[in-house]
C-alpha cells in the first residue's frame, strides 16, 4: 500500500548547533522543531482549479503552488550559544513554533 | 501600644515588607507624620546632632514601634525596587551612612543548596553534579536550551551583550546589564547556578564558565577603576546598594561556622552572589585556570591614597573569600552541607565570644549562630599545622620566634623598651 | 575599638583604652563621650551605663548593666547579637561642654552578653591575650612621637589577676617602635615618613602562664602609614622643555606634546574631579589667540617609588598639551608657551614647576603632486562603478583640515564621472554617474578639471582629469538581477551584469570555504572594493550596489555581522537589496522540485 | 541566464467557469487570481538547517517542506453563477486576495 505520511504536526529534535548545518561549530545543542506530514485535508477550490489550469496550460512557465504546504505558522525565540572559539552568536527563527497548512 | 503587626513565638514583632510597613504606617496619622519628621531629620544632618532633637528622638520611638523599622524585602518580589527605597529612607540615615559591611534588606534565605540539586535533578533529569563524564558548563548550556524560558531570556541577553554598536562603541553595556538582571532574576537558579558556579576539569570548560556572562560587554571595560570608587558608585542606587550589602551579609567569612560561611547556607552565598551580576559591581572570574576559583568586580587598588588597606579588605571579600570559593565548588560537587538547622527560637546561653572584626551590623543572621574565634592559640601545634605564612591578615600568625619570615624580620629581636613612658 | 560586656559586671570595670596621637608638641587629648547611646535597629537611649576618664581615654563601666537594662535596651527586637555603638569624641583642649561636636571621633562597638561574665578559666587564651578587632593601626606621618596601643585588656587585667599575660613585640631591627612592658603600651619614637615606608608588619606575641600551664599566641600588628601632602612636584628625568609640532594634523585634540611631573605623596583616583583640582595645570599666557588655541589635558597615576628597598606609592601626573581647535592650513608661527603645574595641597616651597613647549605652526600648502590623473572606463561599466581615488599631496596625514573636490567639466554633453567624498573620507572616489554617456560613440575620451578646497583658509589647487573610455558594448544579459549580490553561483554571477560593475560582468569571489570566515564566497561588482567590510560612500548610494556591506536587514545562516553589513560568512553569501541576505553552504544541490519533495 | 523568476506576486486570469475544471457548466467567467513566484528572499534560519538535516539523514523518510511556498495569504469572497441547466452554484475560497511566502 501506499506509504500514508501522518498530517502536518510539531515534530522536535534534539541537536547539537553544528549539526544544524549552519556553519557554526558549537557542541551546545539546541530544540530543534519543525513542521511535518501530508495537507491533503486543506485542499481548497483554489488548488483544484490552479490545477487544472495548469494541466490545460492556461498558466504556463510559472513558479505555481497547487497543494497546500506544512509550513510553520510561528516561530521559536532567538537562540544564542557558545561556540568553540568562545564567540557567541545568535539564531532567529531556527525552530517553529506552530504548523499549519498554508 | 504597638501596630498591627505579625509577633512569633516570642513575642518579637516578625518582619513585614517595607512597602506592606510603609502602607501600615501610612493608615496610621501619628506614625505617617513620624515618619515624615524622621526622614527630615534623617536627610543630610550628623546622626548625634539628629539624636539630640527631641522631636527627631520622638519620632524614632514612636517609630521603633511600627512594622517599618525592621521590615525587610524579598529578592525578585514584586516593587521590590520601592521596597529598597522604603528601606534605606530608614536605615541609610541611622546607620553611620560608611559602614564597611551594610545589613542586608533582603529577608534571610532559608533554602539550601540539597533543595537546588534536587529540582535540577527533577528537571533535567540527571544529578546535575554528579554527571561527571563531559564538561558540565557545556551540560548546563544544553539543559539551558531545552528549557524555553531559560533559553528565551539566556539569548536576550547574550544578543544584547555581543551587539556590536559601532566600530568604537563595543556593545551597549546598560542594557547588558540590565538584560543580565532580567536573566538572574527569573530564570530559577537550578539553571542559572550550574551556568555561573559549574565545576571544571579542563581549561575549555573554564574558559566557558567565565564567558557566561559575556564578560568583553558586562565586565571588563578599557579602564580599572578604584575598588571604593566603585562602591560608592554602586551604593548611589539603592538596588545595587542592596545587593551589595546582601553579598556582604551572606557571604561574609564567618570563622566560627564550619564552611566559613554564616549560618553554613551556600546557597545564601551564591544567590547573592548572582545578585551582583548586571550592575557596576558585577564580579567574574578573573581568568580560565582550574587550580583555583578567583572571582573579581572589574577594580584595582590603585589610586587609594590612604584608603588602600580598606580597599584591599574590599577586594579580598572577592577574591581570597573562603565562603565564597567553597560556596562555589560546593555546588559544583554538588555537595551541601547538611547542619540540623540550630532550633532559631532557643536562646544562646554559652558566652558567645564576638565574631572577628570588623564589626558586622547587627542580627545579620538571624539563625543564632555562635561566633567564635577560631584561631590557633599555641605554637606546640605548629609541626601538626606546619609553618604558616601570613595568609592574610585575619588568621594569626603561628611562628616560633626563629623561624620569623625573613623578607620582613632578617634578625627579628624582641622590643623591650623599659624606660619608655606610660602614656 | 570593639570589646564585649557582660551583665553584671561591677562599675568601675574597665572595659577599653582609646588612645590618641598629637598632631603636634602642645596638645593634651581631652576625651569625651556623647549623651545618647545608639543601638541598630533598636533606637537611641540615654546613657547611664559608659563613661570615659577625660584625660586618660579609658573607658569603664559607670552603672552595671543588670538583666532589666539588657531587656530595656535590647527587649523589642531580639537580635543574635545585641550592641551598642557610641561615639568617644576627642578634643586638644577641655571641652566646655558642649557635646557630640569635635571633628574628631572614634567609633566604639560594644557587643552586650546576657550572661554574667565567664570565670578566667573558661577563657581561651587568645581572648586573654587580644581583642578580637584586627590589630591594624593607621599613623599619620610627620607627627609627634606617643603611644597608641596598649595590649593588655582592661577588662582582663582587672578580671584575671592570678593569671600571667605577658607581651613580646616582635620586630626586625630599627624600626621606629618601642614597647614598654610595665604598661604594655607600644609607642612609634619618632616621625614617621609615609615617603620612606609606608607600611610596617610586626607580630605581637602573647604569653599566657597559670600554674605549669604556658601558652603563646601571636597575632600580626601591622602599622600603616597616612600621607600628608608634604613632597613638592619634581621632573622625574629633569626635562621640563619639549618640542610641539603641528604640521598635517590640525584637528581640535590633537594631543602635540606630554611632559611628566612626579609627586611622592600619593593621590587618589577618586573622586577624579577633586584629585585633579589638587594638582593644576594651566597655560600662562597673555596671548588671547594661544589660550583659544591650546589647552592641557592632565592625568595621573599611581607609581611606586622604592627608596632604600621598601616599595611606596607616589603619583605621575601627565601633561598634554592638546589643540583646543582647528588650525588653519596658512597659520604659520613658532613660540614657547609655558604650563605652571601647582601642586595646591603642598605649602613648603617650589609647590610649582613650570612646563616649557616649544611650539613650531608649519604652514601646508593645498597642492596636488605635479601629475594629471588618467584613468580609463570600459564602456560597459554600470552606474556607481568605482573608477579611482583623487588625492592632494599628504591628504592621508593632513586631519582637521576640511579638502573637498569638486569636478569641473567643459565638455557637458560628455558628463559620466562624478566624484563622492565620505565624512571621514581624505580623498575624493571618482565613479561612473551616467552610465548611458559610455554608450555614446562620440564620448571618447572625457576632460574633467579637479578642483581641492580647503573650506577654512578657501585655498584650492586645480588638476587635470583624463577620461579614456575603451571597449566594445556588449549587449547585456536578459533576465539579470539588478544586483550582482543576488547571483548564488560563479555561472549566473559572471554571466551577469549589475550595478556598480565595472566591465560589464560580476566578478565571482571564491572564498576559503571554511567555517565563518570574512572570506566567504560571494558575486560582487567589484572584488577591490566589495565586500571589504566597509559601507563606503558610493556603496552607500545604493543599497543593490555592495548589500555584502552594507545591508541592516536580516542575514539568515552561519555569519557574524559588523557594524554594517555582513563580517563574516559560512560559504556563499548572497544579498536581495532592500530585503534578506543569506549565507549557506553551496555544495548542496537540491533539487529545486515545486510539488512533492 | 538562467530562468530568473519573479518573486511570489498575486496574478490574475479571467476565465469561464467551465474552464475551472471543477465540473461546472457555465458560460459565466470569473477572475481567478492566483499566486505565483519565488521566496527565495523568505528563506529562513529553519530552512537552511531543516535542508541541512534532511540532506545528513537526521531527517528521514517524512514529508518535510525545507524552502517557503508561495501561497494565498487570503481568499477572496464566494461567487455564484447561473450553469447551463439554469442552475445556481456558489464557489468559496476560489480566488487568492493576498499572496505571501510562507
Amino acid at each position: 500500500a501506499r506509504a500514508r505520511h501522518k498530517p502536518c504536526a510539531l515534530k522536535e529534535l534534539e541537536v547539537s548547533v553544528s549539526e544544524l548545518g549552519l556553519g557554526y561549530e558549537s557542541d551546545e545543542t539546541v530544540l530543534f522543531r519543525y513542521c511535518s506530514g501530508t495537507c491533503e485535508t486543506a485542499i481548497r477550490n483554489y488548488d483544484l482549479s490552479l490545477k487544472n489550469m495548469r494541466l490545460k496550460k492556461k498558466i504556463k512557465k510559472e513558479k505555481v503552488r497547487a497543494r497546500p504546504c506544512c509550513r510553520p505558522l510561528a516561530y521559536d525565540d532567538d537562540v544564542s550559544f557558545l561556540d568553540t572559539y568562545n564567540r557567541y552568536y545568535t539564531v532567529n527563527e531556527l525552530s517553529a513554533k506552530e504548523c499549519g497548512c498554508v | 501600644h504597638s501596630l498591627a503587626s505579625g509577633q512569633d513565638s516570642h513575642g518579637w514583632r516578625t518582619p513585614v515588607d517595607c512597602v506592606r510597613a510603609n502602607e501600615l504606617c501610612a493608615a496610621e496619622s501619628s506614625c505617617s507624620s513620624r515618619y515624615r519628621t524622621l526622614r527630615q531629620c534623617l536627610a543630610g544632618r550628623d546622626r548625634n546632632t539628629m539624636l539630640a532633637n527631641k522631636e527627631c528622638q520622638a519620632a524614632l520611638e514612636v517609630l521603633q514601634e511600627s512594622p517599618l523599622y525592621d521590615c525587610r524585602c524579598k529578592r525578585g518580589m514584586k516593587k521590590e525596587l520601592q521596597c529598597l527605597q522604603i528601606y534605606w529612607s530608614i536605615h541609610f540615615g541611622l546607620t553611620e551612612g560608611e559602614e564597611f559591611y551594610e545589613a542586608s534588606p533582603y529577608e534571610p534565605v532559608t533554602s539550601r543548596l540539597s533543595d537546588i540539586f534536587r529540582l535540577a535533578s527533577i528537571f533535567s533529569g540527571m544529578d546535575p553534579a554528579t554527571n561527571s563524564k563531559s564538561n558540565h558548563c557545556l551540560d548546563a548550556a544544553k539543559a539551558c536550551n531545552l528549557n524555553d524560558n531559560c533559553k528565551r531570556l539566556r539569548s536576550v541577553y547574550i544578543s544584547t551583550c555581543s551587539k556590536e554598536i559601532s566600530a568604537t562603541e563595543h556593545c551597549n553595556r546598560r542594557k547588558c546589564h540590565k538584560a543580565l538582571r532580567q536573566f538572574f532574576d527569573r530564570v530559577p537558579s537550578e539553571y542559572t547556578y550550574r551556568l555561573l558556579f559549574c565545576s571544571c576539569k579542563d581549561q575549555a570548560c573554564a574558559e566557558r564558565r567565565r564567558q557566561t556572562i559575556v564578560p568583553s560587554c558586562s565586565y571588563e571595560d578599557k579602564e580599572k577603576p578604584n575598588c571604593l570608587d566603585l562602591r560608592n558608585m554602586c551604593r548611589t542606587d539603592h538596588l545595587c546598594r542592596s545587593r551589595l550589602a546582601d553579598f556582604h551579609t551572606n557571604c561574609q567569612v564567618s570563622f566560627q561556622s564550619l564552611t566559613s560561611c554564616p549560618g553554613d547556607n551556600y546557597q545564601a552565598c551564591l544567590g547573592s552572589y548572582a545578585g551582583i551580576i548586571g550592575f557596576d559591581m558585577t564580579p567574574n572570574y578573573i581568568d580560565s585556570s582550574i587550580a583555583s576559583i578567583t572571582v573579581s568586580p572589574w577594580c584595582s587598588c590603585r589610586g587609594s591614597g590612604n584608603m588602600e588597606e580598606e580597599c584591599e579588605k574590599f577586594l579580598r571579600d572577592f577574591t581570597e573569600n573562603p565562603c565564597l570559593r567553597n560556596a562555589i565548588q560546593a555546588f559544583g560537587n554538588g555537595t551541601d552541607v547538611n547542619l540540623s538547622p540550630k532550633n532559631p527560637s532557643q536562646p544562646v546561653t554559652l558566652p558567645p565570644k564576638t565574631e572577628k572584626s570588623p564589626a558586622l551590623p547587627d542580627d545579620i543572621n538571624d539563625s543564632n549562630t555562635i561566633y567564635d574565634t577560631s584561631v590557633i592559640t599555641t605554637c606546640t601545634s605548629v609541626q601538626e599545622h606546619g609553618p604558616k605564612l601570613i595568609k592574610s591578615k585575619e588568621h594569626s600568625l603561628c611562628f616560633s620566634e626563629t623561624q620569623l619570615p625573613t623578607d620582613i624580620m632578617p634578625d627579628q629581636k624582641t622590643f623591650v623598651d623599659q624606660k619608655a613612658s606610660g602614656s | 575599638y570593639s570589646e564585649t560586656v557582660y551583665i553584671d559586671q561591677p562599675a568601675g570595670t574597665p572595659l577599653l583604652h582609646i588612645r590618641a596621637l598629637r598632631d603636634s608638641h602642645g596638645e593634651v587629648a581631652h576625651f569625651q563621650l556623647c549623651q545618647h547611646l545608639f543601638i541598630y535597629r533598636v533606637g537611641a537611649y540615654e546613657n547611664h551605663w559608659f563613661q570615659i576618664k577625660e584625660k586618660t581615654g579609658l573607658l569603664y563601666l559607670n552603672k552595671s548593666l543588670d538583666r532589666g537594662d539588657f531587656d530595656i535596651l535590647f527587649g523589642k527586637n531580639w537580635m543574635s547579637l545585641p550592641k551598642v555603638t557610641f561615639h568617644v569624641y576627642l578634643s586638644p583642649q577641655p571641652f566646655q561642654g558642649k557635646e557630640c561636636e569635635t571633628p574628631t571621633s572614634a567609633l566604639v562597638h560594644l557587643s552586650i552578653i546576657n550572661a554574667t561574665v565567664p570565670a578566667c578559666n573558661a577563657l581561651m587564651s587568645r581572648e586573654l591575650c587580644f581583642s578580637e578587632m584586627d590589630l591594624s593601626f593607621h599613623i599619620k606621618e610627620n607627627k609627634p612621637p606617643g603611644t597608641f596601643y596598649q595590649l593588655q585588656l582592661p577588662p582582663i587585667h582587672h578580671l584575671c589577676q592570678n593569671v600571667s599575660i605577658s607581651y613580646k613585640l616582635l620586630a626586625v631591627e630599627g624600626l621606629p617602635f618601642r614597647y614598654n612592658e610595665n604598661t604594655t603600651g607600644v609607642s612609634v619614637v619618632q616621625r614617621l615618613d609615609r615617603e620612606e615606608r609606608e607600611r610596617y608588619e610586626l607580630i605581637a606575641k602573647c604569653t599566657v602562664r597559670e600554674g605549669s600551664k604556658e601558652m603563646q599566641v601571636e597575632v600580626p600588628f601591622l602599622v600603616n602609614v597616612l600621607d600628608e601632602d608634604d613632597s613638592a612636584p619634581f621632573l622625574p628625568n629633569g626635562t621640563s622643555t619639549t618640542d610641539a609640532v603641528v604640521e598635517f594634523n590640525r584637528k581640535e585634540g590633537t594631543v602635540l606634546a606630554t611632559l611628566t611631573v612626579c609627586d611622592a605623596d600619593t593621590t587618589p583616583i577618586f573622586p577624579i574631579e577633586s584629585s585633579k583640582k589638587k594638582y593644576t595645570g594651566t597655560i600662562s599666557t597673555t596671548d588671547p589667540w594661544i589660550s583659544e588655541t591650546f589647552r592641557v589635558d592632565h592625568i595621573f597615576h599611581e607609581i611606586y617609588f622604592s627608596p632604600n628597598g621598601s616599595q611606596v606609592r607616589g603619583t605621575l601626573h601627565e601633561y598634554k598639551l592638546m589643540l583646543n581647535k582647528n588650525i588653519s592650513v596658512t597659520e604659520n608661527r613658532s613660540f614657547q608657551l609655558d604650563v605652571l603645574v601647582n601642586d595646591t595641597e603642598f605649602h613648603g616651597p617650589e609647590r610649582s614647576v613650570m612646563l616649557h613647549f616649544n611650539v613650531s605652526i608649519l604652514p601646508v600648502s593645498i597642492q596636488f603632486p605635479n601629475m594629471t590623473y588618467q584613468f580609463t572606463v570600459n564602456r560597459n561599466a554600470e552606474r556607481f562603478a568605482q573608477i579611482g581615488k583623487i588625492c592632494i599631496e599628504n591628504c592621508m596625514k593632513f586631519c582637521g583640515v576640511n579638502i573637498t573636490y569638486r569636478l569641473l567639466s567643459p565638455n557637458a554633453s560628455c558628463y559620466a564621472v562624478g566624484i563622492l567624498q565620505g565624512r571621514e573620507d581624505k580623498y575624493g572616489s571618482l565613479y561612473v554617474n551616467d552610465s548611458s554617456v559610455l554608450l555614446r560613440p562620440e564620448c571618447k575620451e572625457i576632460q574633467y578639471t579637479i578642483v581641492a578646497s580647503d573650506k577654512q583658509s578657501k585655498k584650492h589647487a586645480k588638476t587635470q582629469l583624463t577620461i579614456t573610455l575603451e571597449g566594445t558594448i556588449i549587449k547585456k544579459e536578459e533576465d539579470c538581477p539588478e544586483s550582482c549580490a543576488i547571483n548564488k553561483h560563479r555561472a549566473e554571477c559572471e554571466e551577469c551584469g549589475g550595478i556598480g560593475v565595472l566591465t560589464g560582468k560580476c566578478q565571482w569571489r571564491q572564498g576559503s570555504g571554511k567555517g565563518i570566515t570574512t572570506n566567504y564566497s560571494t558575486c560582487t561588482p567589484s572584488i577591490r572594493t566589495c565586500p571589504d567590510g566597509t559601507c563606503d560612500i558610493i556603496e552607500s548610494k545604493d543599497p543593490a550596489v555592495c548589500p555584502q556591506d552594507c545591508t541592516n536587514g536580516n542575514i539568515i545562516g552561519g555569519h557574524e555581522r559588523g557594524a554594517h553589513g555582513i563580517k563574516s560568512g559560512h560559504g556563499v553569501c548572497y544579498c536581495f537589496p532592500r530585503q534578506n541576505c543569506y549565507c549557506e553552504k553551496d555544495d548542496i544541490k537540491e533539487p529545486l522540485c515545486d510539488d512533492v519533495c
